[in-house]
């Protein structure tokens, strides 16, 4: 079993893909001779030609357009927004076309497309290349948005999105794309897309997370076993569009706590969504107030100030700490 | 030579053939046989007569507000002759005559502005995208049909049409040098029927036609008068043709006027003159190849008439299906959503199912 | 005081600001010479002139992109969006730049603007004109987010947006066009920013809504009273970006249940949000789990299928009966 | 003539002054005294070696990401001088040279790149705005702010900038067509530096020249020399001096070349080859521009000695400013979000100070 990054791993899900079936295609600024900027697509275009890898100008509502006439054609086209900040150029035809050929046309024309894009803070980046902003994917009817967290789950997860019959938004934890490595098997593997994944199993306390707060989630978790003795269940959603409630509502039927944890804005975000399923279905099983720590409803700061901005583990711990404490 | 003019290629061309006299310059006019122009003939005349029954449905509340094609039918059935049925076809919202002319059922259109989702059913045998509302956003699906026939070496192409407010969206200039840089087959039809709701030609852009967009591009562009047939015709065949050989994209400018309202809700007099639309009445396409295809002998007034009522029996027919058309389960919207429903919105179809019954509103008649 | 519909309230605020400050002016497609396509400038263009009441191309990113840079200059530029199904072709300019441009500058440039544009069902319109999004809105730092439900409170509301210095989404319920007639004062008056409003006081049941689900809300309250003798207090949020805690959290201690009504889809929606900081903030008030009364998860139907899909007063009342049982 | 060529206008034109051989033409130079000479050398060198720093800045990881600016100084500084101070820009990313010209602190750009929101401080007597990275976005607001300026009277301008893939681009297109319908006294500069990071100009778009995309919006564009500051002045000065005087807009093309990496994070061999950069390095601005005042007699050896021991000063001071900047309060975020924080958010800003303060964040040092 190799051990790779996720940027490898998602790698290799790509070229997986391309080999497999002559209908996939990458679009995107800079994926070719490149390889991406994150270097995700790095010699896909040697192997599999430009009529695979397409290098496209700069125009993303284009390439998500085009990507549309293509699937309804009959491609697996797998667009790359060079970030997800400037996704919100294509948002018009994702909302009003990814999202709603196969509705409007009743099946009779489908989006088998995959729209990845790497989101979040923590690379000291310029401004527009930190933020994250899942939930209006979510809010979105008509797709589904997965949140890798590991390189295996990448992979995994990005075969599965482009398998998927309909469009999947692939959200991209950029900050955990080189942090870790992880051991792939050599064959190709799947995940249910809509399926939460119960990381480390606890009885105090529900802490849900996904993508890049993955870290700092099993972290806080630590910390909280070993300075409080405490034992934290840590959920991680990998999918927010579909969303597993029955995994996070099982959870809190035994600890009564829920901490959810995102790094996007808090107002109508993940967390709230999170939160108010609990309040719907589990109300009575809760013993305290719910929390959420997430970025707040402010602009992301440039890089000198995120370090204090984003959500870390202390600050996880001690949102935990509080709704324990009630 | 340090300050020089740059010679811009290629050359932007217009093209007229039937002119509003019904006058025919005999050298550009394409050879189509008797069969090919009554069709022609057929189903302009198809599509105004239904423009008109669906004016009618909109104003007896049997569909809701409705976006009217009179004046334009020679652009949309004018260039579906000059497809092939393996060809595809990305439409705005003012494209009947396209519709009907490549197989779609006369009813369809009352289904879509009669507010169901059946009003996209594209037939099997077809190979065109629905009306697209959001103005320009289909030129770039037709780029992408084009670049996919293309990646799979077929000889087919797409066309795609806008309006001349479309020319102004980001939408339209993205599609536009996709379609060059890759060099697609595709064909980029702009009905310039002279306002974008209540907004002139005049005042949506400042170049002096909408053909010379094309150059910003590095590809062919032309501007045919689009009341005209004939013209729309030889413009789009020369385009496809040149698309199907590996020649690429061609923007085609027709210049042709909107008769009606923008759509039933609009109020066009708060706008433009009465004298100014009875210019436009004058240059009717229907009138000047009615016209034509009686000069050459195509037909005469007694057959005209036969097709008439020939028409008017389908219509009757279509309204008939649609009428009697039942079918409208509030449940659909959780039918086509995903191929496969996720479990949370399996609990929502429940909970909506549950709700709508005891609403009284499962059994809820479509109209 | 004239007895006037919502149509005419907001033409009067726009009239009134013209006619206050030199610096406002209006853009959008169809604005002027055509008075709107919901006749809502209707004779803006002949009191105001043509360099105060703009009529457009038909390109929405330009219009707030343009406006972005009158903001910027020392205009008060009020933008329409012919619907808000088409403000996504706008929506990068939106949070790249008018959220964004006091915070990027520290101040220097601020963007005192107002993007009106009518949303929701209900009208009979063809797809893409129905729809309600804006929780996508909520979630955006750096914006406030209006939405008026009466003739009255639009015509004020519209003018605090215009009057504050920061950019103001204006998200009109076209439902409420031309439904109810309302007198409004001869002089022109504001309301804040940012304050719900009791509609009707209740100590059973708390019903939260906004925009147009105030009618079925209160219908929905006034069969609970008359069928269920129950006391619902009814909260019309006028703003849902700040959102009136304050005022929604006193209720719940009152009445231990929520309801939270909204045309938007439920995930991730206002819902979620006003459920969220309930949970988060009240929840040793709450007697029963709270209810979402939404638009499913789904594309919004075609308008034959619409009035089953819309939320009415009926399953307003359902869903506050259910809370009421539990 | 039903058939016929479509004569279009405007025409578009190509200019040159100053060769990568420091040859002159006489009749086209522009009528500019020693002092100002002088200023357009000190900037361009200034913006060179401030750019040098930048790397280095990088490299020591003082600052993030960078996007230098080498070769690319003709077209920011040349461009600059043709304004007036009451004139505004709306620039990209890549226009250290017309910030310096224009007055903002030379420890500007190191905040930006820095990480501190800081970066975008527009000196109190400068109508710039700061920089924008959504690509061509900022065209749009160069358009606004021109609109304003003409809705209130005023005689100044303002120039926007973007580079070759910032033409691809929906809102590069509605810029120019607003610009176009309303007649406005707008400039677009586009940078043609022939790459949109790794996408060489000939795949970004199939027109010959971008200059040639005016004329979809029919108005004047131009192609100039970008590397040769006299001609990027003197088309930039008869633009600017013809949307004063209520002419419209101009699109102008400057062809230069990016010899440095697209940023710091960026690796150019990639996708173009050596070769290439050697031989857009002999036609360097700053090497043709030397000898031109030079030649002219403005400056000798010694007189540029000067100017470079002055600008390494500045720099050297800039960094001092920039590296003893210590005041990086985690809390400003909540400063400048609206001109009054609403409820929620002071709460929100309660929530962060305690937190940033229980994790002893609050006094974390900006580097
Ligand atoms: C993106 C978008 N913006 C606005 C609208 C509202 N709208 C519908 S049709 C129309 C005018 C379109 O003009 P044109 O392209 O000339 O087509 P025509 O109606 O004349 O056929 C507008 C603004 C829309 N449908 N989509
Ligand atoms: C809307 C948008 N898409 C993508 C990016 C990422 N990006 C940054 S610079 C760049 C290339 C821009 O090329 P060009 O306009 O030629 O400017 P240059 O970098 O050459 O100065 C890209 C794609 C961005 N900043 N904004
Ligand atoms: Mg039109
Ligand atoms: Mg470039």
């Amino acid at each position: 079993m190799p051990s790779v990054t996720m940027v490898k791993a998602l790698n290799m899900a790509l070229a997986e893909a391309l080999r497999e079936d002559d209908n996939v295609v990458l679009l995107g600024e800079d994926i070719g001779q490149d390889g991406g900027v994150f270097r995700v697509t790095e010699g896909l275009l040697k192997e599999f030609g430009a009529n695979r890898v397409i290098d496209t100008p700069v125009a993303e509502s284009a390439i998500v357009g085009a990507a549309v006439g293509m699937a309804v054609y009959g491609l697996r086209p797998v667009c790359e927004m060079q970030f997800s900040g400037f996704a919100y150029q294509a948002f018009h035809q994702v909302e009003g076309h990814v999202a709603r050929y196969r509705n409007r046309t009743r099946g009779r024309y489908t989006i088998p497309m995959v729209i990845r894009m790497p989101y979040g803070g923590g690379i000291r980046a310029i401004e527009h290349h930190s933020e994250s902003r899942e939930a209006i994917y979510a809010h979105t009817p008509g797709l589904k948005v997965v949140i890798p967290s590991t390189p295996r789950n990448a992979r995994a997860l990005l075969r599965s999105a482009i398998l998927d019959p309909d469009p999947v938004i692939f959200y991209e934890p950029k900050a955990s794309y080189r942090a870790i490595r992880e051991e792939v098997p050599e064959e190709p593997e799947t995940m249910p897309i809509g399926k939460a994944r119960v990381v480390q199993e606890g009885t105090d306390v529900t802490l849900v997370c996904y993508g890049s707060m993955l870290r700092p989630t099993v972290e806080a978790a630590e910390d909280l076993a070993d300075q409080d003795g405490v034992s934290a269940e840590v959920i991680d959603l990998l999918s927010i569009a579909p969303m597993d409630s029955d995994t996070i509502l099982a959870s809190i039927r035994k600890t009564g706590r829920l901490v959810v944890v995102h790094e996007g804005p808090r107002r109508c975000g993940v967390g709230a969504e999170v939160a108010a399923r609990v309040a719907e279905r589990a109300i009575e099983y809760l013993e305290a107030p719910i929390r959420r720590i997430t970025c707040h409803d402010v602009l992301f700061p440039y890089f000198v100030r995120e370090r204090a901005f984003l959500p870390q583990s202390d600050r996880i711990a001690a949102g935990a700490r509080d709704v324990l404490a009630f | 030579m340090p300050r020089r003019l740059i010679d811009i290629e290629p050359k932007v061309e217009f093209l007229s053939i039937l002119n509003e006299h019904a006058e025919v310059d005999q050298t550009l006019a394409p050879e189509l046989d008797g069969d090919v122009l009554t069709r022609m003939f057929t189903w302009m005349l198809t599509t105004r007569r239904l423009d008109e029954r669906l004016i009618n449905m909109q104003r007896q509340g049997r569909i809701g507000t409705y976006g009217p094609t009179r004046g334009q039918e020679a652009v949309s059935v004018g260039s579906a002759f000059a497809l092939r049925p393996d060809d595809w076809t990305a439409q705005a919202f003012r494209e009947t005559g396209l519709m009907l002319a490549r197989g779609w059922a006369l009813e369809t259109p009352m289904f879509f502005w009669g507010g169901f989702e059946e009003g996209n059913a594209v037939p099997d045998s077809v190979n065109d995208l629905p009306i697209s509302v959001p103005v320009a956003s289909q030129t770039l699906h037709g780029v992408g049909i084009a670049w996919a026939m293309k990646l799979k070496g077929k000889d087919t192409v797409c066309i795609t049409y806008t309006g001349d407010g479309g020319t102004s969206e980001g939408d339209f200039h993205e599609a536009m040098n996709f379609a060059g840089v890759y060099q697609l087959p595709v064909i980029f039809m702009v009905q310039n029927n002279q306002f974008a709701i209540s907004c002139p030609r005049s005042k949506q852009t400042r170049s002096a036609t909408l053909a010379q967009k094309a150059l910003a591009y590095g590809f062919d562009g032309i501007q045919v008068d689009g009341n005209d047939i004939l013209a729309v015709y030889v413009a789009t065949r020369e385009a496809v043709d040149k698309a199907r050989q590996g020649g690429g994209p061609t923007l085609i400018e027709a210049v042709t006027y909107r008769l009606s309202v923008h759509t039933t809700a609009d109020d066009p007099t708060k706008y433009r003159s009465a004298d100014e639309v009875k210019a436009w009445e004058k240059r009717d396409p229907l009138i000047r190849f009615r016209k034509y295809v009686k000069d050459r002998g195509v037909l005469d007034d007694q057959t005209i008439q036969g097709i008439e009522d020939d028409i008017q029996q389908k219509i009757k027919a279509a309204v008939e299906r649609y009428e009697s058309y039942n079918d409208a389960d509030p449940l659909d919207c959780f039918r086509y959503i995903f191929a496969e429903l996720p479990p949370e919105l399996q609990q929502q179809k429940e909970e909506f199912a549950a709700a709508v019954k005891e609403e009284g509103l499962d059994r809820h008649p479509p109209r």
